[in-house]
């Protein structure tokens, strides 16, 4: 019946249940994500608060046209995961596999473009804290948001890695017929982590680039 | 499903076999998915560790006995105090009972078959361990001397090995929040029908409130760790003074998790005292629903409080004044509880077991411990000791004469419950007495040196210090002696003591719903809960199992 | 009655204007904390008394609070706790706003020592001299990590940051001498970071500032008063000073950085000099005392040798003294000139 | 907090969809409109950033951030038909952020801030003597 066998835990009373279980267990788990980049959102608002002039300057001297395509490649992701999941919901498992194998690619594209900012970057020698000798903007200040940008970036760069990891074995497990209208929890909680990287992003993208 | 030899005894009409006797190799406890076996792992780790971190504590007090340099030089005393720290609180007292104890009553409490995610309750123990095999790895290359709270710029510019127990915390951290995401999943989706949220057991309640601060205050602690490991490893951070960095936001994110970790520390207590109460006076609590919604009244606004450790630490005047009124509030909880569990002494049946003589002692280091918490939020008498003995002795009243005093009531009063045996009565008096006066010669003396203004972490002292600080080094000595015998007279029992029956303290706490100790699947059929815990109005002998 | 609960606290002397109405508060709120503490306490004891258990089959009643007990519960300690507040910021706005009217001293932080600074020119470490009766501000900075400002006979304690100022103020009300602790930890030095503030009647202190300012290169005259007697503790830099006024560096050596017959001694320690063979050395304590027995050995490029000898002029305890002297000439610490200290209006907030 | 999803079994099949396979038809035509509505507000928030609207600029950035993180969250994490304990997690998770950038920011928005000394090497923007900030910023 699309069930899988020993898909119920011993201790729930039915699939519902644990299927309940599992999606709090998955909004806990992104809660404790939205508190761990809070961190980094905290210390750019106190710089930025300190150093208005300084971000304001880094910031114009990010990569604005490959921020925001980044941002339309993530949003559009975004939007097949939740396609994938919804064909997964109607029984349709290799459209859902097939929104699975774009997001990933988009995954890769985001990462690609951002790997070509971190080398301008690099060759600009905009680089945070000590390693900061980015000639263009020599105000005290700009190598905090440089730090904020890398650290933010980074950490967000990080989820990207591990969010796609997810998918791919979300997608290996797809095509192996796991997910149906009975039974696609799997999916949507990788769903649900892709789309707080999303959610992350959304803020990251104004806050960077568009001060 | 994996077909346990519960199951096959169960088949065979036998009686089910506890879930100590359901496999008995070394894999079968590394590899179990059962909340009870992991609660057991946890004990033994957090007790391994208490007794590491305690060594350290009686070296830090042996040095001490003296102003000048004795015993160890000044480096080694720095790391011993920070190691003290560092295992005392993210190797013992945060798991300690939510972990141990939590872990193995609250599925019983609520008669759930096990947590709802059981192998992520596994994933937490091995993240325990993870961390901790880090932060020891750390220990023996050198240490850290940063103290645990880890303040940059100094944290990230000490030459010790300040990164590997950075790590380790971090990774402590996770294993912390995935057993509070457990808990609160199990309560929500597992309690047995008829359990609704105004019958859980106050234990329960006060574990709830505990996984909320994990949840939501950890990840803040992970972030902050992780930047200062980047800033340390990687040059670069969001801390260092030279370019513009604020060593006050450190300080602000550090304690937005852990002044909220204390009351981690502390909730669980609270509901371990909550249980004990109602067992040992045979009463029903006085005021049910003010203890519970107490600890989610403490579990939120604890979060607004974390301002009162930087008082004098650069902070505005304004938000000093803001953070200190709101510091006002939690003690107010504090204090509903205290007077709910003296109300529920009142015409009770009180029987004066060992718990019981760990639950006075909490009630009067928590009342006091609290007050002077109190009166350092009251912003000036802060300036004074802020960062003296004074606060050293405040937080050792609460994490000691609070937790530990709870950690203590609750292995004895759950002792019969998960290892069927019965330990010396009289032997736990005399260990529960020392302990109590062990502490109290320990730290009073702290609170006066911390007037006359000694400040903490001081290696050396002026010499008119040095009495008071002999008669702490005493007290503590005392206290070693206390915990000691609590260990021998707990491993004889462990092995020798007396079987005990399934309820012998005739408590009408759920969790002896079931055997003691319990079969792997905890009950053979899920109960249905009809009253409330801890119901004293009618009498049942102790040793019968009750199925509600 | 305040000396009896200050001596049974353990409370040190009440040396500031404010230590008395802190420790006012401090008895209040402790005796409250008793009285409270006393009468939960002796509940619990009554009970456990009247309400032992009587056999093993007891039963007990159902008893839930009343309403009207809970609220009790809830508004006699909120009350208590928002009055003791109240109480309490009073004294803390007090405490974080130095009056207008302040005498203004820098302090600079480092590890393990304390700088003062007085704007208008001398200094001196790890001993501040302050005149009895007079409101005194602290512009504390640190160059290295967070140190902590604390002196308990005057119940003042700030946190000294790198990276920017905190201010601290004291009124002391009687000539003594205090002892300066650090408070927040600051490594392997942290429990002997300490200082001394040396309350001075005010003409003493005049009399002291008066004389810094005649200066280092002026003779003493008159006979040495109690101040020219160091304190035991740290004071080797002034001592040093006064030695290189005595000896005559000063003729020669310049402290704030202008070229003169010598090198200057600002910044010398640990500078890389060029000498005369091409070679470069490392100003550290060993080259310094070299110089100071044998001038002529190894002389700076562009200097001519010119210095005498010191050897046998100079005891071992002088020599350090003087070491210590040209250690504490940092630029990026304290002036010796008239300070360009921090403009002290806030930024914000006219 | 008080529902009793504890107690009844029956109630769960309602807070998800997923509890009843296949009875309803799922459409994907909100995703489409979500997706469209995303790229309108990102052309939206690039169009206004450029305009360096000054004090304005941050409000309105973080207005269309939230707007739009609001619509993932609701229709694409399907937080719209969740149960009201994922919403509140959610909520609550949001609460506490903005808890810590509240007194973190109040902290350091009301300091004692001295001037800093003219060369000194630390010091922010804010703490200049002359009124740096009461210029717009460059460009």
């Amino acid at each position: 019946m699309g069930i899988p066998e020993g898909i119920i835990g011993h201790h729930f009373s039915s699939l519902a249940r644990q299927n309940e279980a599992m999606r709090l267990g998955m909004w806990l788990f992104l809660a404790t994500e939205i508190l761990l980049f809070a961190g980094l959102f905290t210390g750019y608002a106190v710089y930025r608060f300190e150093f208005p002039l300084a971000f304001a300057d880094g910031s114009r001297h990010l990569n604005l046209a490959a921020g925001t395509v980044n941002t339309v490649v993530l949003i559009t992701s975004s939007f097949t995961v939740a396609l994938a999941i919804h064909f997964a919901r109607t029984d349709r498992p290799r459209a859902a596999a097939v929104c699975l194998v774009l997001t990933i690619l988009m995954a890769l594209a985001f990462l690609g473009i951002k790997a070509i900012e971190y080398t301008e970057h690099f060759h600009e020698r905009a680089l945070p804290g000590k390693f900061y000798a980015f000639k263009e903007v020599p105000i005290p200040g700009a190598a905090m948001f440089y730090s904020l940008y890398f650290l933010m970036t980074g950490l967000h760069g990080l989820h990207v890695v591990i969010g796609m990891s997810v998918l791919t074995w979300i997608l290996w497990r797809t095509l192996q017929g796991r997910y149906s209208s009975r039974y696609y929890t799997g999916l949507e909680l990788g769903g649900l982590y892709w789309h707080l990287v999303d959610l992350i992003w959304i803020f990251l993208y104004p806050l960077l680039y568009l001060i | 499903m994996r077909l346990s030899e519960a199951d096959s005894h169960a088949l065979a009409g036998a009686p089910a076999p506890t879930y100590l006797e359901d496999g008995t190799t070394v894999m079968s406890w590394l590899n179990t998915r059962d909340h009870k076996r992991v609660a057991v792992l946890f004990l033994f780790s957090v007790i391994f560790f208490f007794f590491i971190g305690g060594v350290f504590a009686l070296l830090l007090r042996f040095k001490l006995l003296q102003p000048g340099p004795f015993f160890v030089d000044a480096i080694s005393y720095n790391r011993l105090f920070t190691l003290h720290g560092v295992v005392m609180i993210f190797l013992f007292l945060i798991p300690a009972i939510p972990s141990a104890f939590g872990n193995f009553v609250l599925p019983l409490m609520i008669g759930a078959r096990d947590v709802a995610f059981p192998r992520i309750n596994l994933l937490s123990w091995y993240l325990y361990w993870i961390g901790a095999v880090i932060a020891i790895w750390a220990m023996v290359h050198g240490g850290a001397d940063t103290g645990w709270t880890f303040y940059t710029p100094y944290s990230s510019t000490s030459p010790t090995q300040v990164a590997p127990i950075l790590l380790g915390a971090f990774i402590l951290g996770f294993s912390s929040i995935l057993t509070g995401l457990n808990f609160i999943v199990t309560v929500h989706t597992l309690r047995a029908p008829g359990l609704s949220w105004m019958r859980m057991p106050l234990f329960v309640w006060g574990l709830y409130a505990t996984s909320i601060i994990q949840i939501l205050a950890t990840p803040v602690l992970g972030i902050t760790l992780l930047v200062v490991t980047v800033e340390r490893i990687g040059g670069f951070g969001l801390f260092d003074p030279a370019r513009g960095g604020d060593p006050v936001l450190f300080q602000h994110m550090f304690w937005f998790y852990s002044h909220p970790a204390v009351y981690i520390m502390v909730l669980p207590a609270m509901g371990v005292i909550s249980e004990c109460v109602c067992a040992f006076s045979r009463k029903n609590p006085f005021g049910y629903r003010a203890i519970a919604f107490s600890s989610i009244g403490i579990a939120f606004v604890g979060f607004f409080t974390w301002g009162h450790h930087l008082f004098v630490a650069g902070q505005s005047t304004f938000i000093g004044g803001a953070f200190g009124i709101l510091s006002m509030f939690v003690g107010i909880f504090t204090a509903i509880k205290v007077f709910n569990w003296v109300g529920t002494l009142y015409r009770g049946a009180i029987s004066f077991k060992t718990p019981f003589a760990y639950i006075c002692g909490f009630l009067y280091f928590l009342v006091f411990g609290g007050m002077t918490g109190i009166a350092l939020a009251t912003t000036s008498l802060d300036i004074h000791w802020h960062d003296t003995y004074f606060i050293v002795a405040h937080f050792h009243f609460i994490m000691v004469g609070a937790s530990v005093m709870a950690f203590l009531a609750g292995l004895h009063y759950w002792f019969p419950k998960m290892f069927g045996r019965t330990y010396s009565e009289g032997w736990g008096l005399v260990a529960a007495s020392l302990i109590i006066l062990g502490f109290n010669a320990t730290f009073v003396p702290q609170f006066l040196l911390g007037n006359f203004g000694m400040p903490r972490r001081y290696y050396q002292y002026p010499e008119h210090f040095q009495a008071l600080n002999v008669a702490s080094t005493a007290g503590a000595t005392l206290l070693g002696f206390g915990f000691i015998i609590i260990l021998i007279y707990l491993a004889i029992a462990l092995r020798y003591g007396e079987r005990s029956v399934p309820n012998p303290w005739g408590s009408k706490g759920f969790e002896w719903m079931t055997a003691s100790p319990p079969p792997t699947h905890n009950f053979d059929e899920i109960p249905t809960i009809t009253q409330m815990p801890h119901d004293y109005r009618t009498h049942e002998p102790p040793g019968v199992i009750r199925v509600a | 009655m305040n000396e009896f609960l200050r001596r049974l606290l353990f409370l040190p002397d009440q040396a500031s204007t404010f230590a008395r109405d802190l420790d006012q508060l401090h008895f209040f709120v402790i005796i409250t904390t008793f009285v409270m503490s006393t009468a939960v306490g002796l509940t619990a004891i009554v009970f456990f008394v009247r309400y032992r258990r009587r056999s093993e089959t007891q039963t007990t009643p159902h008893i839930e609070v009343p309403p009207w007990m809970e609220a009790l519960f809830i508004s006699v300690p909120l009350s208590l706790f928002v009055f003791w507040f109240f109480l309490g910021y009073r004294e803390f706005v007090r405490q974080q706003t130095p009056p207008a009217d302040s005498m203004d001293v820098y302090v600079m932080a480092k590890k393990w020592m304390w700088k003062f600074a007085y704007p208008d020119g001398p200094n001196a470490v790890n001993v501040l001299r302050v005149p009895a009766g007079r409101n005194v501000r602290l512009l504390m900075t640190s160059r290295d990590v967070i140190h902590s400002f604390y002196v308990p006979e005057f119940r003042v304690k700030m946190d000294v940051l790198p990276g920017r100022y905190t201010q601290a103020w004291f009124n002391a009300v009687s000539p003594g001498r205090y002892q300066i602790l650090c408070a927040e930890f600051c490594g392997a030095g942290h429990s002997i970071m300490r200082g001394e503030v040396i309350a001075l009647k005010p003409q003493e202190f005049e009399d002291w500032l008066a004389y810094q300012h005649r200066g280092v290169v002026a003779t003493q005259d008159g006979a040495p008063t109690e101040l020219d007697f160091a304190p035991p503790l740290g004071n080797l830099v002034d001592q040093g000073r006064r030695i290189a006024a005595e000896q005559g560096c000063l003729k020669c050596h310049s402290t704030d950085g202008t070229r003169h017959i010598g090198p200057t001694w600002l910044d010398l320690y640990h500078r890389r000099e060029r000498l005369t063979d091409g070679s470069t050395v490392e100003a550290d304590e060993a080259y310094l005392t070299q110089s100071m027995m044998d001038p002529a050995f190894r002389v700076v490029e562009g200097f001519q040798p010119v210095m005498p000898s010191f050897q046998g002029k100079l005891a071992g305890p002088e020599v350090a003294a003087l070491l210590e002297y040209i250690k504490s000439l940092q630029s990026d610490a304290v002036r010796t000139g008239p300070s360009e200290g921090p403009a002290y209006a806030p930024v914000r907030g006219r | 907090m008080s529902e009793e999803s504890g107690a009844s079994g029956h109630a769960s099949a309602t807070l998800h969809p997923g509890g009843e396979p296949g009875k309803h038809a799922h459409s994907a035509i909100p995703y489409v409109v979500v997706w469209i509505a995303l790229l309108f507000f990102t052309v939206l928030t690039y169009l206004t950033g450029k305009q360096h609207l000054g004090h304005w600029a941050l409000f309105i950035a973080l207005a269309i951030a939230c707007t739009k993180s609001a619509l993932v969250a609701l229709i694409f994490m399907h937080l719209k038909e969740s149960s009201g304990m994922t919403r509140l997690v959610f909520v609550t998770s949001l609460v506490f952020v903005g808890l810590l950038l509240f007194f973190t920011v109040g902290d350091v928005a009301t300091r004692f801030t001295p001037a800093t000394p003219a060369g000194a090497p630390f010091g922010t923007e804010r703490s200049q003597p002359e009124g740096l900030l009461e210029h717009e910023m460059p460009e």
